[in-house]
């Protein structure tokens, strides 16, 4: 078997309308590897598979085949080594801000001294400060995300799957968050699949950038980033890779 | 007050004080069973206070045992497919049969008077939590569940930290029929071989034909009903408040 | 005999032998030879019930206890007792080892609902034995009576007062005996009676003189034919014909009723009470002439004629 | 099958066969029921199943009045403040008045027979019905009202497009409970001058001490609540197909 | 009084914490109009206020202070002139992709021919083709945001308001909707509020953009853009234009 972290093999995944009946193949035989340490970036058009992808290797989808394996071991129940943040949020209603990011540390059993830590910690970090009282339903949508990244983070796993997880934030909160994850990323050295719809982004965060093919998602395309950290935007190589990934996830790939 | 005033002159022009006493009627009922000696166990209290704080107590015991078990099982069976499998056709097969079926067999095993009345209560007060429990449990989205499961929640975990927060309000709302059926049962649990009680005092009363005592012993366990119904409100409205109103 | 039969619509309680005219009146077809349909309505698990139902007009005669009824003549009810089913058939069950009623102190005993003629008799035994109910622990009312037989022989309690066959059910089983029975009490008690709603009489007088025509018929017939009236017996109270026997044994019927019996029924009710052997049930202040009230409540001239 | 093998052991253990009959007796009993003739309506029908399409009629048609003006109620209320103001004391303080307490009433208003019956099956299911229905309106996501407002739905149209929908899993929740209570209802609502039904029927056996009919009675108060229980959980799966599993 | 379609008037709107108890100053003395037929974005940090405004105006929420008129009549309660197109989508779980659309036309007793048209046209529309039995939870986070344009549109609003409606959408769907987008409002004149975080889409759709400062939500600058449709993103305006706005959302404005 292979060294990889987190390795993908042969995945497809079919759903059935509950209704209509229609079949819908949403991934097919898809591979992948994700060594340690190792910043993968999904891409592709809306509906392809991407969510599906994460879920499968969260361990909440069961594949119709293939299998994942993390650290050569098979996964298929979902574990806190693999955190996910969701592409929608999923906060705990009955849970404030901080009652949501220290869930994880919770069922770890963590001293409630240092769960106050870790929950003021990751506050600040996504620049929640002042708001640790209030509950999902009286947060911004941006907000939210913003919680649902910190929960994620706060549970420390070696994989993160994330889902679009700066949708929903503005330009300057975006690339504060961006900068955030990478220094993360780079401190722990942790293996990330990251779904996410601007290149722009994929870019400047990752290692390689796969892209799907629209429905049954397949991989197209798989581009390795070679620029160093920290990137510039406004780099030549970047802008001339940024152009290059976006032709090839709406037309033709070079 | 309008309803009172619609009472009088309905019972009045009824003209059948037997069988619908005026609210005059019972009002001073009432007066007379404040006075009346109470119950052999606290006849300080008054019959009217006396046999109200005696079956409170026994529904509050029926109620609470009713409450513990209801929940629980209510959540193995929306937790376990095999507790459901299990547990639901023997649940529903008892679920309908009457208190009153039940009476011969609760003296049979409980004996006379607290014990059996207690069992009855429970019988009352159980299958709305149960079904209320099973129903909020099937309702927490899967979403929730997921979440929980990758930030590594075992299956207990889930369960205590995500079903059951989520069922609160239907649990609430189970346990507030279960109350009220468990009070709806109390005549009959007090026949089973009690001498104390409002449902005691209220079969006495009709039985002697005496009709304005027996509404005023329904109006208690009325008032005390709804008395225990608002604290429940109340007690949900704290434990719940981060439901969003519409 | 009128050319269309009258309907009338006639309460009883559920499976008591005492009201056997009325099974047998309707097996015989008594009724129908006077010219009368009965719409049988009810039955009903308790007198108070069925008085209720007279009162809202639901009934317009029944068979009935003597005291559900005078405690609704009582409480004011337009109603009248015309006619007598039974005397006697009561008695007070205990354990084998009790041996007298002093024996009783501070047991556990049944007896049907308050106000009975049961729960009137018990009271009258202990008054006669310088007891009240306070020296006992009694259940009136809340240990039904098809129960009181296995609460006894389970030791739930140690006696019961109350009619036939649950008396004879657990001498039958040997594990109780009639320590004393009703007649002893009360030689020719009455028990269960025929009450009609007045304004009904009043409307339809040859009606209800028709009915009770056919009710003495039935009387008699259970006189003259005891192992026909077992039978009939059997067949509407499905009971086992030992058990039948036994309770014959004490249960008197006859259509005979006495202005005196409802007198005294209504006065020991009112005199225990104020003596504080029982809860008071019917106070002077209910009935203040009683002469007026029996006079008022019982009408003897359909069983005249 | 093991429930009746300890049921088996059980009964002849205690050797009570008044109180606590073996199955063996029960199923005699039963056939013995099925081969009588049945009761005055339906003598074709022999007397078990005769008893028993009189009462499942009462109930139906008391469980039918129930489920109509209890999801009613409870949709106005969850959707009136004011409904909700008004009912809510008036309900709370009726709900927990027993059955039993109410014959003398439902004589006096209904007469004899059917219609107290069905009165008093009524009174047992129409809380649960109401207040799950309730408890369904008032946990719809307050977004969902939203849309339908920004689209232009009349206060009419949320109600039964919007908080309808989604408050039904919970109504037939109630209506699950509900039915259970109006079965349970039934030897209460045919002790008020009947005399045919499962209820009647029981209480018969009861008074004559036929402990193995009784029992055999409330056997089938229990097949029959369950059928419908299991005929209720197949129209509410069909209907809530879009509801997502956890 | 004013000639414009929509006025917003001082509003100011503050909320308490549930638990907490803290007032959060989401909008402080807003004042804004929009004429008829103009396409108006608002962009800003995270938690400024954008989505409470939209709820304002759409007579969702009550503003603490301050009045919106519509053609001069002051509006307090929702009406299906005025749709809306929420954050996160909103849709019914019991209704189908169609069900979900034709929730409008529905309401207002259109008849089931003709919902049958309209509901394939905005299918069709949104690039939703052969997906009209899914169930809300059986679709990607883009499809069912989708279906919430979809749905808004299909109810044909005199104003359009429109919370980051293309948040979930990949770079090619996304330019595709606004295409969409900027034809049915030209071809109909209707007023746009629109809500994103991506001041490239706000310079290539609207007449004006408003920018708004940190919470509590006031106009920080107001940008008229004069450019002519359809725009180019690579239009030296354009681009100076997008760097301008970028920089005063983050910075000082000029
Ligand atoms: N639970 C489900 N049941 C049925 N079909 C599903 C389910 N989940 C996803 N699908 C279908 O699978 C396909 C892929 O969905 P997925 O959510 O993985 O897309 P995605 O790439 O994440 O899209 P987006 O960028 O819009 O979030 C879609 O056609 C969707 O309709
Ligand atoms: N229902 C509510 N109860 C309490 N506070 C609220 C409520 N809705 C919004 N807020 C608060 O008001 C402020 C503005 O929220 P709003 O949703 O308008 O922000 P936004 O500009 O839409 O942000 P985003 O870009 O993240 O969606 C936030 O601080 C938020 O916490
Ligand atoms: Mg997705
Ligand atoms: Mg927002």
């Amino acid at each position: 078997m292979s060294q990889a972290k987190l390795s993908i093999e042969h995945i497809s995944k079919s759903f059935t309308e509950k209704k209509g009946g229609k079949v819908t193949h949403a991934l097919l035989d898809f591979n992948l590897e994700v060594a340690a340490g190792e910043f993968v970036t999904i891409v592709g058009p809306s509906g392809c598979g991407k969510t599906t992808l994460l879920k499968i290797v969260a361990g909440l989808e069961i594949a119709s085949e293939g299998a994942v394996y993390l650290d050569d071991h098979r996964v298929t129940v979902p574990g806190p080594e693999r955190g996910l943040v969701f592409q929608d949020f999923a906060l705990f209603p009955w849970r404030d801000v901080t009652g949501n990011i220290v869930f994880g540390p919770e069922l770890l059993k963590v001293p409630a001294v240092e769960r106050v830590k870790i929950a003021e910690h990751y506050i600040r970090l996504v620049g929640l400060s002042g708001n640790e009282r209030k509950y999902p339903a009286e947060l911004s949508g941006g907000m939210k995300q913003r919680v649902a990244i910190a929960r994620a983070l706060a549970n420390n796993p070696e994989v993160l799957l994330m889902d679009e997880p700066f949708g929903s934030l503005d330009a300057q909160t975006r690339s504060q968050m961006q900068k955030e994850l990478l220094y993360i990323w780079q401190e722990n050295r942790k293996a990330v699949l990251f779904v996410t719809h601007s290149v722009e982004e994929a870019v400047y965060l990752s290692n390689r950038i796969v892209v799907l093919s629209e429905s049954p998602g397949t991989i197209k395309q798989i581009y390795s980033i070679d620029l160093s950290y920290p990137r510039s935007r406004s780099d030549h190589g970047f802008i001339s890779l940024r152009e290059k990934i976006t032709g090839c996830i709406s037309e033709n790939c070079r | 007050m309008l309803f009172l005033l619609a009472w009088e002159i309905a019972a009045l022009l009824a003209n059948l004080p037997q069988l619908f006493p005026t609210p005059v009627d019972v009002l001073s009922a009432l007066y007379a069973l404040l006075i009346a000696p109470g119950p052999a166990g606290l006849p300080w209290a008054g019959e009217l206070w006396g046999n109200t704080l005696i079956s409170l107590w026994r529904v509050l015991v029926g109620f609470a045992i009713a409450a513990v078990s209801g929940i629980l099982l209510g959540v193995a069976i929306g937790w376990w497919r095999n507790a459901r499998d299990l547990l639901e056709p023997i649940i529903e097969l008892l679920r309908p049969i009457p208190p009153l079926a039940w009476i011969p067999l609760a003296m049979l095993w409980f004996g006379l008077g607290f014990t059996p009345a207690v069992f009855l209560i429970w019988l009352g007060a159980f299958f709305p939590i149960l079904l209320n429990t099973v129903l909020g449990m099937e309702s927490t989205p899967k979403k929730l569940v997921e979440v929980a499961k990758t930030l590594g929640a075992s299956s207990g975990q889930i369960l205590f930290k995500v079903c059951v927060p989520f069922a609160a309000p239907s649990i609430m709302a189970g346990l507030r029929i279960g109350i009220g059926i468990g009070w709806m049962c109390l005549v009959a649990a007090e026949l089973t071989g009690s001498n104390s009680g409002l449902g005691y005092m209220i079969m006495y009363y009709y039985s002697t034909m005496e009709a304005a005592k027996t509404v005023a012993g329904m109006l208690m366990i009325g008032i005390v009903g709804f008395l225990m119904f608002t604290a429940l409100k109340k007690m949900e409205d704290n434990l719940l408040f981060w439901r969003v109103q519409s | 005999t009128p050319a269309t039969p009258a309907t009338v619509r006639i309460g009883y309680l559920l499976g008591d032998l005492h009201q056997l005219p009325f099974f047998v009146a309707q097996d015989k077809g008594f009724f129908k030879d006077e010219g009368i349909n009965v719409q049988v309505a009810g039955p009903f698990d308790a007198g108070p019930a069925e008085m209720d139902a007279l009162a809202a007009n639901q009934l317009d005669m029944g068979y009935v206890g003597i005291a559900p009824s005078v405690l609704a003549a009582a409480r004011k009810i337009d109603l009248s007792i015309i006619s007598g089913v039974n005397l006697e058939g009561s008695a007070l069950a205990t354990e084998i080892g009790i041996n007298s009623v002093a024996d009783l102190k501070s047991k556990k005993v049944a007896t049907p609902a308050p106000g009975s003629i049961q729960y009137v008799m018990l009271g009258m035994l202990l008054s006669q034995n310088s007891l009240s109910f306070s020296d006992l622990d009694l259940f009136p009312g809340t240990i039904k009576p098809p129960d009181m037989p296995q609460s006894l022989q389970t030791g739930r309690i140690s006696g019961y007062f109350v009619w036939e066959p649950f008396v004879a059910k657990s001498v039958v089983g040997g594990y109780g005996k009639a320590l004393v029975e009703s007649k002893e009490i009360w030689p020719g008690h009455p028990c269960c009676v025929v009450v009609t709603r007045n304004d009904f009489a009043l409307k339809n007088d040859n009606t209800v003189a028709a009915v009770i025509r056919a009710h003495r018929k039935a009387v008699q017939f259970i006189t003259d034919n005891p192992a026909d009236a077992k039978t009939i017996a059997q067949k509407w109270t499905r009971l086992d014909a030992a058990i039948i026997d036994n309770a014959f044994t004490r249960v008197k019927y006859t259509y005979a009723l006495s202005k005196d019996d409802v007198k005294r029924f209504a006065r020991e009710i009112i005199s225990l009470g104020e003596s504080g052997t029982i809860k008071p049930i019917i106070t002077a202040g209910d009935v203040p002439d009683l002469d007026a009230f029996v006079d008022k409540v019982v009408d003897l001239q359909y069983i005249q004629r």
